[in-house]
């Protein structure tokens, strides 16, 4: 199974690239989502793989009996999922300030902090219509 | 006093979901149940609390048969080459009148036979209900079948 | 035996009711139809199965807990069918050819600015 | 025996049931279409979860199913929120 | 097992947690910050104590014997860097007094400023390469946090750039955890370094390493993934400037070491030559960045990056003159940067900008702050005999011992860009007439500090400033924790035995 | 510790001056004169046992982990410029005082000088080089806030900058070249490199070490072409020009070759470079001062000329050279010193150091100018002064020279036609003729202003006529320590009979008064004015040319690399990412498919297959919900995952965790309206390479470390301990709360600050921070 | 939003997912659940209400600023672990009593408590969040 689940992630990690180059900044937020979500996957397979034997202690025993799954990856997992949550949680805050405040989700029209340089051209940005950025 | 039932309501409830029905454990799930109670006081009208866990329990079993019989319809239906029913959104007018009343009776028909609720009027007399089986185009009938079957059965139980 | 029977009874009964609600919301024609699948033949066919775990594991804490879900399943469903159905209707869905009758619009027609949307009410102000 | 035969015929059916879930929620083609789409979906891993744990005998994952029963309505109802708030429409909801 | 290391982690968190417990009253806020960052001082002094006394120190929280659990570990390199966090926390929170408005501190600046400390600390002092990368999430989190609180628009702006590169940097980093603890079966870097010298799987190994070098290369702003940092450095105020800009880059740059020194020495001819070859575009391109800037605060945040690349040389020669100067560095531009930031926002309250352009007159009108500029730009121009010339001195010593003459050629030359930007400030904002569209000028409504205000601004200047010029003219002392940090860092060996077999 | 005391107590004044310049205003000039003089007399007492031969170590610990002692080594060479040093200095605290009279900066001119003072003495004192070398840079320091002195003027600026860049460049390269050579030696202390002479210059390094110990040489002593900063320099209030611009400072290049010649010199690399740089320097130097009409810029051409001069016989090395070197080092530092405080004299009174604009000023400063016209006349050559005995000695050495000495001779006779025609022009110019009326009215300077050039004239008189004074004592020791000998006779006197040295004397002052007759005329000519323009303003321009384009290179650096696009920032830190790690991928590891699929189940596959699938329709999603709706998909189907591998834990957090993230994402796109936006086909297939390239790299990655035995150590202690110990039977959430809680501990702490920060984020509105923080940007 | 049928069935729902939400979190030392799935779930229950009822009553019905929910949530994280060191161990060493209650022995120990910050942190976090944006609405 765990070859299977090393292309998933390379396929994930592959989506979230090319989301998080997307000029649209909700696309790049879903990209980390999805890029954070393929690094959960890696941890969990590379902690190696087992099936139907959660780690958790019958209540009969007391040191458990059987080989059962590998807790440890699931722990780091349940904690970079959290992490991750958190700061997706900011992250998407963030780009609705954006919006709000620089009045557009395209990175390219984000010019605030670095203004253009004397004299620089600044790309024909937000042309609506005739392709959509995907 | 409601509110001492719910109490040991919920206790149960906690002891059912952890499964082992012991004495100590019936006494946390009270002790926790005081402090849900206490915290979801605002959010729960508890005067009426006992009679919707009653309804609730006694309704269960009859949801599922209802739903049975219109899963399978809807199985035949959808399984069929090309669908020849008609459907619609059809009113009918409530003679429920509490909101725990419409909510039991709205989720009631989302989940029997070919009717499905959108939604309830501002003035709370209405409910509009999609019904996929309008047979002979007979609208009315459709509000007949809901008035004089699922309302009424509802009513009967919540107003004994 | 007997039980494994009553368990794939069930097992098959419920995914076979998942199995038409997934086909149903393929093939259904419009948006209300295919919730008419989906609530009715998903809520049903995941509550069989769960009914066989219930059997299968013969533990009261199993059987609790399965009656649980499938409780708060039957508690929400319906209202997720709503809230979905509603909010569709009032931006403005496409019904399917087979569709005779709206009395939910002519009552939106009546009182307009009622309602706590600030889009447009009515499928047919929406559609033109 | 039975069971196993069984086990496989419903994962089949509930695989078979989560691509067709999937193909709506691709297809849409309005986003209350793939709202439907994800709530089955929804459904669907109830199910497959309740069979995953019939077929390694461990109960331990029904909780999962309880969750996914209670939450998933969340999802949905915030959905439907946005879609009436924002007026999303039919039309140009193309993928 | 040694409890005086929880201390510079417990000490924040606890002022944290009771500072936000507390959010409603400002006045509690400000003093709870300012008493928990002096306990902090004293407390990391007492570990640095500790450490070069007693030698590294290992605490196993929860009592879980390494690598079971996590461990927190205080060598000496460790330890200095608490210290001068410690240092820094305690100068900047007085200083936080008279910089930071009232919204910030009542939408969280206080607990936000200490949970800052808390995830620094917790990243030099672990011994775990997953809890590293919970503290990197403390920290940038945090970081998101104070970097955008105030909402302007160019705040939100440079924020979008940090946050969307900053996590990428993060995932990478947690990725190459995943691989590591793949390839090792462990987390506990006392136990991977054990279980890596057997020398398999080399090949491997150094491909993870590329990923850490990627990922604590953004964090430490090295070319070319440092656009991060210019990008938004300059837009929170200065005081959240002045955290980041000296501590948070150094982090990265503490990891970057910690890791290519005790993981990953098997191919030292090929990963620290990559090193080598990042180190002298950093230098370069970040002084350059400096050169063409006119704001202030542009022109240090390009400076960070510029003296990255000279921390990322030392780290390459790998000698132990060189980690010893890699470690110096690290704390003089600690020392420097914050001074250098505090210092331009000082003026910013005097005269109204941080562009040169609308700044001047300040060496004739404020000649002690003029005097405390000039010690943090000599210090950072690295000229004699303050901190910057004895980093800059180590680094580019070993850097000829081991024959890098081209190397060393661009470092010198950096040096002189360095002292040119250094006095590009002196000259456009101190030396130069107050020009007449300067605020403090030309806007009636601008009341430049006095008072107490000034005292919480010029006191932790000169705090720091005290410490440029102590280490720089009398350093015997110092050298000798950092030659022996060096030695610790160049022999594995103590670090994992202190850990595993305590 | 004694040798350090005197440069401490300068240090220590530094610090004292500006409140002496504040509350002692008149007398500040003759109190802070006190400490150089204090010093002056203490190395003074220095005289006999140096004349006797000893040499004086010190040696203080500094930082030893480096090397670095704060050693001091005094010899008859650094006797010598002590003495120059402190007592020049006495004389120019004097000086300043009552030049600077008045000015509400005097404080800060006290710090710097003073700084000056004791750095200047450190660099001649040292033994230790690292030590000496910081000295040196805090020359530079303190030279830069002197040149800058009356820093509202963009020209002083200028100037202060232009020297600190062309010395600190030169700085940095000597450092490298003294660390090379500690290298080579073994040791940092000088002394200790003398007997390794032989080993430093057959090492394979020297060539290399010794262009750069020259290069902060050169720059320092202002040799061709770094001369330009010099004449630039004189910015500065003139006391310090005085002082740092010909006595001192841009002697401390003509020390470190006079010191280090006998390590680095005697080679034929050596020899050539020094001499040859010395030699043009001394020509070109000389000739530019005519050039000019400033009493100042005049001095300072003149002063390159005889850092030239000095240089180019340390380059000789010989015999008669370093006993010219020692004399020239004397006679320059009296006549020069005295003659800039003449000159600033003049433009304090006057108001203009135009040479053009003054004359006559005898009548009214006869003082001023009887001393400025003794000094001139040593400059000039002429005996009985110093300023002849030194001049006949760098004929002779000249005219001695082992390489070629014939171009040499000429060039020292060129240059010092020259000196004889710019001592007429400092002398008589402004003292004599017909007296102009000015605006200002012109009067004697006050004592403090004269007794200087008093002082530093008389004694250039007196060391001519009776230079037994110095001779034996402090030259000759000065001699023997730059020829690397212990003894050295010098016997020097006025009369040597009629040599070759005094006809080409006499040579020298007639031509040198031809050229000071037809001056004006020559000024103006056309060929003069390209020489000019080719070795006075070409170097400078040089500099500036080199300041712009590194400028400019910088600013167009940063418009490429730090261009405000953040895609453009991603994309370059992928792909940086693709190339090392794919780089070490491909070269370090062997890339084998060694995957299996044989054990996987049909749903799983099926599972996997929706993941991938719903993520593509993530990324090919019209709007953010319709996006995060396959999200949901993805995350749904990942817990199934989780729960297929025995992680239910895992499974109900990433259910939670999705939805929320589905809720959060709604509430917020409410906000955003939907939009699109172009993007040529080339940069997606650009975006689709680097990503297939990096999920390509972490998919290999992933199947090469599967390839890696699994060792579960730490799973068996986990399930030792999770129950008997920690007390808990669920062991994920045993590590989670007990085992690792400082991860967990962590965990909340992070998302607890994301609560506060998206709070903040929200509800802190832009219009409630202050207005001015707006507009300060 | 304005529902009916939402709204009663959030008030159903209300109690039952705090209860669901109590029981993850005990038994997550044993079984699936913690404090962090529970914390969510029962943060689940307030946004519930805060979709169907609107934030004000929601945040009527919480009474504590969630942020400083947050606040107490870390301390009492630290609690446990200061308890540890007071009872002179190792930082966030577990302490245990073991009292009996009703004829069963409790397993009571700091890791609870510290479980119990982690649920006060999740559901403060979860909250603050929500209800900001919904009142941006
Ligand atoms: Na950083
Ligand atoms: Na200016």
């Amino acid at each position: 199974m765990e070859p299977l689940l090393a292309i998933v992630v390379g396929v994930l990690v592959a989506f979230s690239v090319y989301l998080m180059l997307r000029k649209n900044l909700v696309r790049v937020v879903i990209g980390v989502v999805i890029l954070s979500n393929a690094v959960n996957l890696l941890i969990f397979t590379l902690g190696r793989l087992d099936r139907g034997i959660p780690p958790l202690i019958p209540f009969t025993e007391s040191v458990p009996s059987e080989v059962f799954a590998n807790p440890l990856p699931q722990a780091l997992v349940l904690t970079a999922i959290v992490i991750g949550f958190g700061l997706f949680a900011f992250a998407l805050v963030l780009t609705y300030r954006a919006y709000t405040e620089i009045g557009t989700i395209n990175v390219d029209d984000m010019r605030m902090a670095e203004p253009p340089y004397e004299g620089e051209e600044l790309p024909e940005t937000a042309v609506k219509g005739e392709e959509t950025d995907s | 006093m409601n509110q001492f039932i719910i109490n040991i309501l919920l206790a149960v409830v906690w002891a059912a979901v952890t499964g082992t029905i012991s004495l100590g454990n019936l006494v946390i799930g009270f002790i926790l149940g005081y402090v849900v109670m206490l915290v979801a006081a605002p959010a729960v009208d508890t005067e009426h609390y006992t009679r919707r866990l009653r309804l609730a329990v006694f309704f269960i079993f009859y949801f599922i048969k209802e739903l049975v019989v219109s899963s399978i319809r809807v199985a035949k239906d959808v399984i069929k080459p090309s669908f020849k029913m008609k459907s619609g959104i059809v009113g009918i007018p409530l003679t429920a009148s509490s909101d725990l009343e419409k909510t039991l009776l709205a989720n009631c028909i989302s989940l029997t036979p070919g009717t499905l609720s959108v939604d309830i009027s501002d003035d709370g007399n209405t409910l509009f209900i999609h019904a996929m089986y309008i047979d002979n185009e007979d609208v009315d009938a459709v509000r007949r079948e809901i008035k004089n079957g699922m309302e009424r059965k509802i009513l009967e139980i919540t107003r004994p | 035996m007997i039980s494994e029977i009553i368990i794939s009874f069930f097992l098959l009964s419920g995914s076979f009711f998942v199995l038409i609600a997934a086909i149903g919301v393929v093939r259904l024609p419009d948006l209300m139809m295919k919730m008419h699948a989906s609530t009715k033949a998903g809520t049903l066919g995941a509550g069989l199965v769960l009914v066989s775990v219930g059997i299968a594991f013969d533990e009261i804490s199993v059987l609790t807990r399965v009656i649980a879900t499938i409780i708060f399943l039957l508690l929400t469903a319906p209202v997720a069918a709503h809230l979905i159905g509603r909010a569709a209707y009032y931006v403005g869905m496409d019904f399917w050819e087979g569709t005779i009758v709206d009395e939910l619009s002519d009552e939106k027609t009546k009182n307009a600015d009622s309602t706590d949307s600030n889009v447009k009410m009515n499928r047919k102000a929406s559609e033109s | 025996m039975i069971l196993d035969t069984v086990l496989i015929i419903t994962f089949a059916a509930l695989s078979i049931s989560l691509v067709a879930g999937m193909a709506r929620l691709l297809i849409g083609p309005s986003l209350p279409d793939r709202v439907v789409a994800l709530d089955l979906i929804a459904y669907i891993v109830i199910a497959f979860i309740a069979t995953y744990s019939i077929s390694t005998g461990t109960a331990d994952f029904i909780d999962a199913a309880i969750v996914v029963a209670l939450i998933a309505f969340l999802g949905t109802a915030a959905f439907a929120r946005y879609i009436q708030k924002a007026g999303s429409s039919t039309k140009d909801d193309r993928i | 097992m040694s409890h005086i290391l929880i201390y510079p982690l417990l000490i924040p968190i606890l002022t944290a947690s009771i500072a936000l417990i507390f959010f409603k009253s400002r006045v509690f806020q400000r003093w709870i910050n300012v008493l928990g960052s002096g306990l902090l001082l004293g407390f990391s002094a007492y570990l640095l104590y500790m450490v070069q006394s007693d030698g590294i120190q290992v605490l196993q929280p929860g009592n879980w014997e390494a690598p079971f659990g996590i461990t927190l570990v205080a060598d000496l390199f460790s330890a200095l860097l608490v210290c001068v966090t410690g240092l820094k926390a305690f100068a900047i929170s007085i200083y936080s007094l008279g910089d930071m408005d009232e919204r910030r501190e009542s939408f969280g600046f206080h607990p936000l400023y200490q949970i800052l400390i808390f995830g620094v600390n917790g990243a030099f002092l672990t011994g775990d390469l997953f809890n590293l990368y919970v503290w990197f999430e403390v920290m940038l989190i945090t970081s998101f946090v104070l970097l955008s609180l105030g909402n302007r628009k160019t705040q939100i702006d440079g924020a979008v750039k940090y946050v969307v590169i900053n996590l990428l940097s993060s995932l990478i980093f947690l990725s190459g955890v995943g691989i590591m603890y793949g390839i090792t079966g462990t987390l506990n870097l006392a136990a991977m370094a054990e279980a890596l010298q057997d020398g398999e799987n080399t090949g491997l190994v150094i491909t993870a390493s590329m990923m850490f070098l990627v990922s604590f290369g953004i964090k430490s702003a090295v070319f070319p993934l440092f656009f991060w940092l210019p990008a938004s450095y300059h837009t929170p105020p200065i005081t959240v400037t002045a955290i980041f800009g000296a501590l948070l880059t150094k982090v990265g740059v503490y990891s970057l070491v910690r890791v290519f020194t005790l993981l990953f020495t098997q191919d030292i001819g090929y990963t620290h030559t990559i090193l080598l070859w990042i180190s002298v575009p950093t230098m370069v391109v970040g002084v350059l960045g400096a050169a063409s800037q006119y704001d202030v605060r542009k022109i240090l945040s390009f400076h960070i990056v510029s003296q990255i690349g000279y921390m990322i040389m030392g780290l390459a020669f790998f000698t132990k003159i060189a980690l010893a100067g890699v470690i110096y560095y690290i704390l003089h531009n600690i020392l420097a940067k914050t001074n250098l930031f505090l210092v331009a926002g000082v003026a910013q309250k005097y005269v109204g900008s941080y562009h040169l352009s609308k700044l001047g007159g300040l060496y004739k009108n404020y000649p002690l702050l003029s005097s405390l500029f000039a010690i943090s730009a000599i210090s950072l121009a690295g000229l004699p005999p303050l901190t910057g010339f004895w980093a800059k001195y180590t680094v580019i010593y070993a850097g000829l011992e081991v024959q890098e003459w081209v190397v060393i050629g661009f470092a010198l030359a950096v040096g002189l860009m360095t002292m040119f930007s250094m006095t590009k400030i002196w000259m456009g904002a101190y030396w130069s007439k107050l020009p007449d569209k300067a605020p403090v000028a030309s806007d009636p409504g601008f009341k430049p500090v006095s008072g107490l205000h000034r005292v919480a601004l010029l006191f932790p200047v000169m705090l720091i400033a005290a410490f440029i010029v102590g280490l720089g003219i009398y350093g015997e002392p110092f050298f000798r924790i950092l030659f022996d940090a060096a030695d610790q860092l160049l022999d594995p060996s103590m670090y994992i035995e202190a850990v595993l077999n305590p | 510790m004694n040798i350090l005391l005197s440069v401490l107590v300068i240090f220590a004044f530094a610090f004292v001056g500006p409140f002496v310049g504040k509350y002692a205003e008149k007398f500040s000039g003759w109190i802070l004169a006190l400490v150089p003089l204090s010093v002056f007399l203490w190395f003074a007492g220095f005289i006999p046992e140096i004349s006797g031969g000893e040499v004086f170590n010190e040696s203080h610990v500094w930082v030893s982990y480096l090397g670095i002692n704060m050693s001091f080594y005094l010899d008859g060479l650094s006797l010598l410029f002590a003495l120059i040093i402190t007592g020049v200095g006495t004389f120019i605290m004097i000086y300043g005082g009552g030049y600077l009279a008045g000015d509400p900066n005097i404080g800060r001119f006290y710090f710097s000088i003073l700084l000056f003072m004791g750095s200047m003495l450190g660099v001649v004192l040292a033994d230790n080089i690292i030590a000496l070398f910081i000295f040196w840079e805090l020359t530079s320091i303190s030279s830069y806030l002197l040149i800058g002195y009356y820093h509202e003027k963009e020209e002083s600026r200028k100037s202060a900058l232009q020297a600190l860049i062309v010395t600190g460049s030169g700085g940095l390269a000597m450092l490298a070249g003294f660390i090379i050579l500690s290298i080579i030696t073994g040791t940092m202390e000088i002394s200790e490199m003398f007997s390794q002479s032989l080993a430093v210059s057959e090492h394979p390094w020297y060539l290399g070490m010794l262009i750069l110990v020259l290069l902060g040489a050169f720059t320092k002593s202002a040799q061709f072409p770094f001369h330009f900063w010099l004449p630039g320099a004189m910015a500065a209030p003139t006391p310090v020009s005085a002082y740092l611009h010909s006595a001192t400072m841009v002697k401390a290049g003509v020390y470190l070759m006079a010191r280090l010649n006998p390590v680095l010199g005697g080679t034929i690399e050596w020899t050539y470079i020094v001499t040859i740089v010395g030699a043009i320097t001394m020509v070109v130097g000389s000739w530019l001062a005519l050039a000019h009409t400033d009493l100042k810029k005049v001095l300072a051409y003149s002063t390159v000329m005889a850092l030239g001069t000095l240089t180019m016989l340390i380059g000789l090395g010989h015999e008669y050279a370093v006993k010219a070197i020692a004399v020239f080092i004397l006679g320059h530092s009296l006549y020069k010193g005295a003659l800039f405080m003449v000159a600033g004299t003049v433009d304090h009174e006057a108001g203009t150091r135009d040479v053009n604009l003054i004359s006559g000023l005898r009548k009214t400063m006869p003082i001023t100018a009887t001393f400025g016209c003794i000094a001139a006349l040593s400059m000039a050559g002429m005996a009985p002064l110093l300023g002849f005995i030194g001049k006949e000695l760098v004929y002779e050495a000249a005219l001695s020279a082992n390489v070629f000495p014939m171009a040499l001779i000429t060039v020292a006779v060129l240059a010092n036609i020259a000196v004889v025609a710019s001592s007429g022009i400092v002398a008589i110019r402004p003292f004599f003729g017909e007296y102009k009326e000015h605006d200002k009215h012109v009067h004697e300077a006050p004592a403090s202003m004269w007794i200087g050039p008093a002082v530093l004239s008389v004694l250039s008189i007196i060391f001519g006529i009776l230079p037994f004074l110095i001779d034996g004592t402090i030259i000759s020791k000065a001699a023997a320590s730059v020829a690397g000998t212990p003894e050295l006779v010098v016997s020097l006197s006025l009369w040597h009979g009629i040599n070759a040295a005094l006809i080409l004397s006499v040579v020298t002052f007639l031509s040198g008064v031809a050229v000071y007759i037809f001056w004006n005329s020559f000024r103006d000519s056309r060929g003069f004015q390209g020489y000019s323009s080719v070795f006075g303003e070409a170097p400078r321009k040089g500099y500036e040319n080199w300041l712009s384009g590194t400028l400019s290179l910088a600013a167009a650096q940063t418009r490429f690399f730090q261009n405000g696009y953040l895609r453009h920032y991603l994309l370059t830190v992928l792909s940086f990412f693709v190339i090392v790690t794919g780089f070490t991928l491909v070269t370090k590891t062997d890339v084998v498919m060694a995957a299996s699929f044989t054990d996987i189940m049909f749903y799983e596959w099926v599972i996997a297959g929706v993941i991938m699938i719903a993520g593509l329709a993530a990324v090919l999603a019209g709007s953010g919900l319709v996006a995060i709706a396959a999200l949901g998909v993805v995350g749904y189907s990942i817990s199934l995952l989780y729960i297929m591998f025995s992680a239910p834990d895992l499974a109900i957090t990433q259910v939670l965790v999705e939805t929320l993230t589905v809720i959060l994402v709604a509430l917020v796109l409410i906000h955003i309206p939907k939009f699109s936006t172009f993007t040529s086909t080339a940069s997606k297939v650009r975006d689709a390479v680097i990503a297939g390239a990096t999920g390509l790299i972490v998919t290999l990655i992933i199947l090469a470390v599967l390839t890696v035995e699994f060792d579960p150590f730490m799973t068996e202690y986990f399930a030792e301990n999770s129950y008997v110990v920690a007390h808990g039977r669920n062991i994920v959430n045993v590590i989670l709360v007990d085992f690792r809680a400082l991860d967990t501990f962590g965990e909340i702490v992070v998302i607890g600050v994301a609560g506060v920060g998206v709070y903040g984020l929200i509800k802190l509105g832009k219009k409630m921070i202050h207005k001015e923080e707006e507009t300060t940007v | 939003m304005n529902s009916v049928i939402l709204k009663t069935a959030a008030r159903l729902l209300f109690p039952l997912l705090l209860v669901f939400s109590i029981f993850l979190f005990f038994r997550g030392h044993n079984e699936p659940g913690g404090g962090f799935i529970g914390g969510l779930v029962g943060a689940s229950a307030f946004v519930l209400f805060a979709i169907a009822f609107g934030t004000e009553v929601t945040r009527k019905l919480l009474r504590i600023d969630p942020r400083i929910l947050i606040g107490w949530g870390l301390f009492f994280a630290l609690v446990s672990g200061i308890m540890s060191m007071m009872a002179g161990d190792a930082f966030f060493t577990g302490q245990w009593i073991f009292p009996v209650l009703f004829g069963s022995e409790i397993h009571l120990g700091t890791p609870l408590i510290f479980d119990i910050g982690v649920y006060l942190v999740v559901v403060g976090f979860t909250l603050a969040v929500i209800f900001a944006l919904e009142e941006e609405n």
